[in-house]
């Protein structure tokens, strides 16, 4: 309802404080995407005179994250802008940095919704699923068998996109059978082979989904120097720089994915607009996100970005990320 | 004298036998799991790709297993090797990506040349100051994989930073078979011809199998412990280049966890982790059943989540087969001396 | 030869820590001679063949070889300059062939530095049918008795054609006709124009090799004489300070009901149907050339090695097989042959090592304490003389007479009914050697049975009340002490071996 | 002896005295380092020094604390176990799938513990019975536990634990900053301790450390004791598993990954050997308290991941090389002490 010079600090429902510290906990460092939201995140909290702080484990993992929660807690900061990488594990570290006066955002990857004040949702999982599902029936001319190479087997997003994928794939694209859903954990090594015994093991595999960036990458350079190259199509979620070269090379045809700049740049900003107090992360709040202008809280304390983007060989060039 | 000179003979060959025997028996249970998942699925073997992963898969933990061996024979173990593979990898990436058009060799040197420093630290700890190795090496897989991170951070090398040239090797084939196999074979007949027949590397046994006798025996223990940590180290730094054309990106958490594999290769190979027994070829089988059983479990229908499982089931018949026949064959050879 | 001497050693040091080890360190050593070196266990000769060997650096004093003075800082060094040391302990790579342990760092190899194995094989073979040696050059060490093992350190030493060979201790496992053999070697040797030094506890040794020997006390040296000069008597005098009266101490003991049963015992491979009877009172002495199996016999019956068929018992009791715990229970006790690997945990304390087998019966409601275990230990290591600085020096660093002591310290503490004792003075010094016949004619008077395993003839026959024979896994012979000579033991050691032939 | 001439030589206890013998160890040195980093945070790291960084602390290091004690008794054995870490995940799975399935939590979590019994009982079996180094034996059974663990439970994890159980295991004991689960703790310290301080069986783990073949010839059952300490390793992590369960709420077959590492770290970093025979339980309850309190304030500071693997990492390479070269050092010092007093 009310924008602009309301956003001054006041005491809303949550209680408005100054303390404009937010901390970005990935769900591991040394990961670009999550690099390339962080500069976004860091962007954001410079252009509201902030101080950003960036913290993670090396490797994704519910309880090294805790600690590092844990540590915001003691740190007394501001917001903490989190991407969970588990939904329940880390809840009771998040309430308790609430407690404490901590506004939490989840970003990328949810936890409960009883465990943070809101969620930045880069794409809703239908819009998700429908982009990805659309790319491989386009690209296998909607009948065959296709294959998902997915992140963690425990992946929170992740699951859910492959739920959705296969409903759609059941009412929308009866001829295209899944035949096979196989793991690669964000490690690039796993992800290449896992690429390969996927080919070996469906000789008549017309298509895989990886909906991960690292996961979409390994599988194209994979596919890129074997003999399934440009027979078996390949899509999902990836970064343009990663997968620039498989495109080009005809690997891959399109794929999708937001901006994880702005996914980040518009977390910081939620942060911030629920550190001042300007919003409290109830359905309806709205609040705005710099140069991304105006969001509104939507069901479940969740605001959406945006739909996902599809790359292709004529656009690509036109990203850096 | 007579006698004694039968009895010798036979106990001898049996003896020997039973020391082939330990590399074969492995060997058969690679032929296995290849038979298995080829009758499952042709492609297995007789395709195109089939045929250079199975044989291309498992050369670069081959490689790092030969160096592990050898280290482990002198009765030490390298545990720093995955981060080694890291470093040199990520090392090899940015050497293309930063300097262009520096030449291949150029980077293949310089990368088992940081692998060969990484273990010369590990060596000159264990050998100078005289601390168990298992304890070093720990504490240089944190560092030095800290160091990866610190140094890498988010970036990773993508395969669009790698020169087309270098990446070609990492598939590329001779008569094929493929080229980087081709090198990690090479290494390895060097490295088995080393251990069997040079003086030196006959020491690496001596020591392993007694350090405190080697002492008294004036070999130079420091000198050769020192050697196999660096050769370990320049091994897992080619690994990592290999790591790099194979894969072609690299990111900081590029080998981690190898250690383990690298240990469980060749200890499955028949390398006694007390040091003084084993050869670099069972080392060398042992690479190539680890990482054949990964591949073949997919293909042979065993669900992903199962998978683990099923390896760490092998891993154990492996080694109590191995064990089972090394028992049955001693009672034999004293069934056979109470016979004579 | 005779004008400067291989070897001179003047007033050398050697501490270990607060330990002196070496105070005074002097031999003198001539091309041609065989020269030896006698003390007490603990006087110091191990540490100054370790400081010729270049494996210690002296701390102080003059070390002098073929007429220079030299410093060498390891064991490369003293080997290049051509000493071969025997040392006191063997030290073979157990993993690797016989062969190989006798030249690893210098086997034979052709132009491109590939070993040659067959040049290699042809070396050992002619080494050892010099020797006259029956062991198989391809099997690993591993498993080797005490015995081979110190046969090979012999064969090692040889063939490195050095101009200094020491010997420390080199016939404390060896039984006759091995020490022999290795006497014709040394006489070729010192024939040949070479120094030798020759450690040994074993006087009737010193007397038939030797032309010179040197007399240690407490690290310090005593004085040297001819041996044309001297007499055991008086050399015993100059090592202990006082005249051992008798060796063989034995005290006549009543001797009752039969306390260790054997029965059928055998073992594939090893030994066959071993039956016999050990009773309260009684030494029974077990014979046997070198490799004869006793010492597997007696591992079977004290349960640490398995057992095909037969029955062990004690008081008509049966033992179960393949438990020790069960047989010290029982009231056995065994003091194994290999001090270092089997009697003693070297790297732990003298008082956990005497303690370690009766921690059980120490303990207070399943408690034991460090003041507990000390209690016992300081009765036991002044009751049998242990030369420790304290109760928490490591065992390893004990000369080895002292370490045998406190095996033996730990058995008896265990106040066994059957105490089975294999080589019990091997490599002991002679007042402390006359102090554990003492000791042994002791117990059985106060009723122990006492089974004891000796590759010395004298021994067994100074001290047993009866002698069993064995050859080849297999019990030939049962002699009472009245009718034992040397010469019928020995026809029941060797006799079938002769016949096979 | 009876018969001697010579006197009952009395024989010193100790070649030194208590205050050296407790002060001139690596155990003393890692809790003079614990102080040391304690104290040194307290002042210069803010926010270290509020009451609420014992709890995270205590509770981060509990897994590792928990499991280093058998782990601690295993080792100086000279065996060692690596499928810690996965059976802290089985466990972890057992006791989830058990819940879901309805199971009262009490009973599955003792399912879960029985499965830690069986999977230590697999471990020691293969070890003594086979005969196989332990080494090997627990790189199988670290994929095997592993991916029984991930196997079973998929993609799913299970949440639904009773929130009395969960709360608990955050839980502090009221009126201070330390955890609940610091009471289970303690007793099993004071009974490891015991165990392999004050008892025969800790006499004979040692003796089994330092040389098997002695300890079999005094009798100890070797095999039977290495048993037992696989078992009581398997147990302890299951227990292990169920805090982690309950810690996080989440039952996960990828839980506790990688954590047998640091455990093993922590045990070696508080002077236990890898040969086996030589260790105290006091030394290596520092240093998990070291790596923790150190991780702990390093995090405040805002000090990335990275760098706190690489300053463990380098504690672990100093610790046991300035002991040796100290222990060089001093020989150095006292040889020409010796020439002295010996020339004059
Ligand atoms: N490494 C060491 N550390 C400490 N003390 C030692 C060490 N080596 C030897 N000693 C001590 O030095 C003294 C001399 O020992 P040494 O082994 O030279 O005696 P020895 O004359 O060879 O006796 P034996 O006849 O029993 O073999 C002993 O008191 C022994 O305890
Ligand atoms: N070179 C060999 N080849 C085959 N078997 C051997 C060899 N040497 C010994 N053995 C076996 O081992 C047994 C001998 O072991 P060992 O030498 O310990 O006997 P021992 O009589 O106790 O000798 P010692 O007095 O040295 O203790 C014999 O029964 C024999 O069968
Ligand atoms: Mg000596
Ligand atoms: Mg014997």
């Amino acid at each position: 309802a009310d924008t602009g010079p309301a956003s001054a600090p006041t005491g809303g429902a949550g209680g408005g404080s100054d303390n404009l510290a937010v901390t970005f906990l990935p769900k591991n460092l040394g990961n670009p995407y999550f690099d390339t939201s962080a500069k976004g995140g860091k962007a954001a909290v410079e252009e509201f005179k902030g101080t950003f702080n960036q913290v993670g484990p090396a490797q994704a993992s519910p309880d090294a994250q805790v600690s590092y929660i844990n540590t915001a807690t003691q740190q007394g900061v501001g917001a903490l802008v989190v991407s969970a990488n588990d939904p329940k594990a880390i809840c009771d570290a998040l309430n308790q940095a609430r407690d404490n006066g901590v506004k939490v955002v989840t970003f990328d990857s949810d936890t409960d919704a009883s465990c943070r004040d809101l969620f930045v949702n880069q794409a809703s999982a239908d819009g998700i699923a429908k982009a990805q599902v659309d790319l491989i029936a386009d690209q296998i001319g909607d009948s065959g068998e296709i294959a998902i190479l997915s992140a963690a087997a425990n992946a929170t997003n992740q699951n859910a996109w492959i739920d959705k994928m296969k409903a759609l794939l059941k009412s929308d694209h009866p001829n295209i059978s899944l035949v096979d859903v196989v793991y690669g954990n964000d490690d690039d090594q796993t992800s290449f082979d896992k690429t390969a015994a996927l080919l070996q093991s469906h000789p008549k595999l017309k298509g895989i989904i990886s909906p991960t960036t690292v996961g979409i990458a390994a599988a194209a350079r994979y596919l890129s120097t074997s003999s399934y190259k440009g027979k078996v199509a390949l899509t999902g979620l990836g970064t343009p720089n990663q997968m620039r070269e498989y495109v080009k090379d005809g690997t891959v045809t399109a794929f999708a994915l937001w901006n994880p700049e702005d996914l980040g740049y518009l977390s910081a900003f939620a942060a911030k607009a629920l550190i001042t107090g300007e919003i409290t992360g109830k359905e309806g709040d709205t609040f705005t996100a710099g140069k991304l202008g105006k969001y509104t809280v939507g069901a479940n304390g969740t605001v959406l970005l945006g739909d996902p983007f599809v790359f292709d060989k004529d656009n690509i060039d036109k990203f850096d990320f | 004298m007579t006698t004694i000179a039968i009895r010798t003979s036979s106990v001898t060959k049996t003896l020997s036998a039973l020391g082939r025997a330990r590399e074969l028996g492995i060997l058969l249970a690679v032929v296995l799991v290849v038979i298995a998942a080829t009758v499952k699925n042709q492609a297995f073997l007789f395709s195109h790709d089939g045929w250079r992963d199975l044989l291309l898969t498992p050369s670069i933990l081959l490689l790092v297993a030969v160096g592990q061996a050898i280290v482990i024979i002198t009765r030490n173990v390298d545990l720093s090797v995955g981060s080694v593979v890291g470093l040199t990898a990520y090392l090899t990436g940015r050497l293309f990506s930063d300097v262009h058009g520096i030449p291949i060799v150029l980077v293949v040197v310089a990368a088992v040349a940081l692998g060969a420093v990484l273990g010369l630290i590990n060596g000159a700890l264990v050998a100078f100051a005289n601390v168990p190795s298992m304890v070093i090496t720990l504490g240089t897989l944190y560092a030095f994989r800290g160091i990866d991170v610190v140094w890498a951070g988010s970036n990773r090398v993508n395969a669009s930073d790698l020169p087309s040239s270098f990446l070609s090797l990492g598939t590329g084939q001779l008569l094929s078979i493929p080229i980087l196999t081709i090198v990690a074979v090479v290494v390895l007949i060097a490295a088995g011809w080393y251990m069997r027949n040079a003086r030196s590397g006959r020491e690496h046994y001596a020591i392993g199998s007694d350090p405190a006798a080697a002492h008294l025996y004036g070999l130079r223990v420091t000198r050769r412990v020192l050697f196999a940590f660096v050769l370990s180290g320049a091994l897992a730094g080619l690994a990592g280049v290999f790591y790099a054309a194979r894969y072609g990106t690299v990111d900081s958490q590029a080998g981690s966890g190898w250690e383990l594999q690298a240990v469980g290769a060749a200890v499955i190979g028949g390398v006694a982790i007390m040091g003084g027994v084993g050869t670099v070829w069972g080392a060398a089988l042992g690479a190539v059943l680890l990482m054949t059983i990964n591949r073949a479990l997919p293909v042979l229908g065993i669900p992903d989540f199962w998978q683990g499982a099923v390896v760490g089931v092998l891993i154990i018949g492996a080694i109590v087969l191995d064990r089972v026949l090394a028992v049955r064959q001693k009672r034999r050879l004293i069934e056979a001396r109470d016979d004579s | 030869m005779g004008t400067t001497p291989v070897l001179e050693l003047h007033d050398v040091q050697k501490s270990f820590g607060a330990v002196v080890a070496l105070r005074a360190g002097t031999i003198s050593v001539n091309g041609g001679s065989i020269h030896a070196l006698v003390g007490e266990n603990g006087a110091g000769k191990s540490t100054l063949v370790k400081i010729v060997a270049g494996l210690y650096q002296r701390d102080g004093g003059t070390f002098r070889f073929q007429g220079e003075d030299v410093d060498f800082t390891s064991t490369a060094q003293s080997k290049a300059a051509g000493v071969a040391v025997i040392y006191q302990e063997p030290t073979l790579f157990p993993d690797l062939s016989v062969t190989e342990n006798i030249f690893m760092g210098r086997q034979p190899v052709n132009r491109f530095g590939r070993i040659d194995r067959k040049a290699m094989r042809r070396e050992v073979e002619r080494l050892f049918t010099r020797l006259d040696v029956v062991i198989d050059p391809d099997r690993p060490a591993e498993g080797l008795s005490i015995a081979d093992q110190q046969v090979i350190e012999i064969a090692k030493a040889v063939s490195l054609d050095a101009s200094l060979l020491i010997m420390d201790e080199p016939t404390a496992a060896l039984s006759g006709k091995e020490v022999d053999r290795l006497f014709a070697i040394a006489r070729s040797l010192r024939d040949e124009g070479r120094a030798l030094i020759f450690i040994s506890h074993r006087f009737d040794e010193v007397f038939s090799l030797c032309d010179t020997v040197t007399v240690m006390r407490d690290g310090a040296y005593v004085g040297t004489s001819a041996i044309a000069d001297t007499e055991p008597d008086e050399l015993v005098r100059q090592m202990v300070g006082r005249t051992i009266t008798e060796l063989f101490p034995k005290q006549p003991a009543r001797i009752g009901e039969a306390l260790l049963e054997v029965d059928g015992l055998s073992r594939a491979g090893v030994f066959h149907d071993i039956g016999f009877t050990v009773r309260s009172g009684e030494i029974v002495g077990l014979s046997g050339l070198v490799g004869a199996g006793r010492s597997e016999v007696v591992r079977a019956v004290f349960g640490v090695d398995p057992y095909d068929e037969g029955m062990v018992r004690v008081s008509g009791k049966n033992v179960p097989a393949g438990d020790p715990a069960a047989a010290m229970r029982a009231g056995i006790a065994l003091v194994p042959e290999d001090r270092r690997k089997q009697g003693l945990v070297t790297e732990s304390s003298v008082a956990h090592n005497i303690t370690l087998a009766i921690r059980r019966r120490l303990a207070r409601f399943g408690i034991i304490t460090a003041a507990m275990e000390n209690r016992a230990a300081k009765e036991w290591a002044s009751r049998l003389e242990v030369k420790t600085h304290a109760l928490d020096t490591v065992a390893a660093t004990l000369s080895g007479g002292n370490q045998q002591k406190v095996v033996l310290a730990k058995w008896l503490a265990t106040g066994p009914r059957v105490l089975i004792i294999d080589e019990p003075t091997r490599g002991i010094d002679v007042g402390t050697k006359s102090e554990v016949h003492r000791l042994l004619s002791q117990l059985a008077g106060q009723g122990m049975a006492v089974l004891m395993i000796s590759s010395e003839l004298p021994e067994v026959l100074g001290m047993a009340d009866r002698i069993l024979v064995m050859r080849e896994g297999r019990i030939t012979a049962d002699i009472p002490r009245e009718q034992a000579t040397s010469e019928n033991v020995m026809y029941a050691a060797t006799h079938a071996t002769e016949q096979q032939k | 002896m009876t018969t001697t001439t010579a006197p009952l030589r009395a024989v010193r206890d100790f070649t030194h005295p208590l205050w050296r013998r407790v002060v001139a160890t690596r155990e003393s040195a890692i809790v003079a380092l614990l102080v040391i980093v304690a104290v040194v945070a307290s002042v210069t790291v803010r926010g270290f020094s509020q009451p609420i960084t014992l709890t995270y602390l205590l509770l981060d290091v509990t897994p590792i604390l928990l499991i280093a004690l058998p782990m601690t008794l295993v080792m100086i054995t000279g065996e060692i176990d690596l499928s810690v870490g996965s059976m802290v995940g089985l466990s972890s799975v057992v006791t989830g799938a058990l819940v879901q399935a309805h199971w009262p939590f009490g009973i599955a979590a003792i399912m879960a513990l029985l499965v830690g019994v069986l999977g230590g009982a697999v471990n020691g079996l293969l070890v003594t019975v086979v005969g196989l180094p332990s080494l090997a034996v627990t790189i199988g059974t670290l994929a095997l536990f592993r991916g029984v663990a991930v196997g079973t439970l998929g993609t799913t994890a299970v949440t639904d634990f009773p929130d009395q159980w969960t709360a608990l295991a955050q839980a502090r004991i009221s009126g201070t900053t330390i955890p609940y689960v610091m009471i289970p703790f303690l007793i099993l310290l004071v009974v490891f301790a015991v165990l392999l301080h004050f008892t025969p069986f800790g006499r004979g783990i040692y003796a089994v450390g330092l040389s098997k073949d002695a300890a079999r010839f005094s009798g100890v059952n070797v095999e039977r004791t290495k048993l037992i300490l696989f078992i009581l390793t398997g147990v302890v992590s299951a227990f292990a598993g169920i805090f982690y369960t309950l810690r996080f709420g989440s039952a996960r077959g990828d839980n506790a990954t990688g954590l047998e590492l640091q455990v093993i770290a922590a045990v070696v970093l508080g002077g236990v050997s890898v040969f086996g025979g030589r260790g105290k339980l006091y030394g290596v309850v520092a240093a998990v308290l070291l790596i923790g309190a150190l991780s702990s304030a390093l995090r405040l500071a805002n000090v990335t991941s990275d760098v706190i693997n690489i300053i463990t990492g380098i504690l672990l390479v100093v610790s046991v090389v300035a002991a040796s070269v100290l222990a060089w050092a001093q020989k150095k010092r006292r040889r020409p002490h010796v020439t002295a007093s010996t020339a004059a």
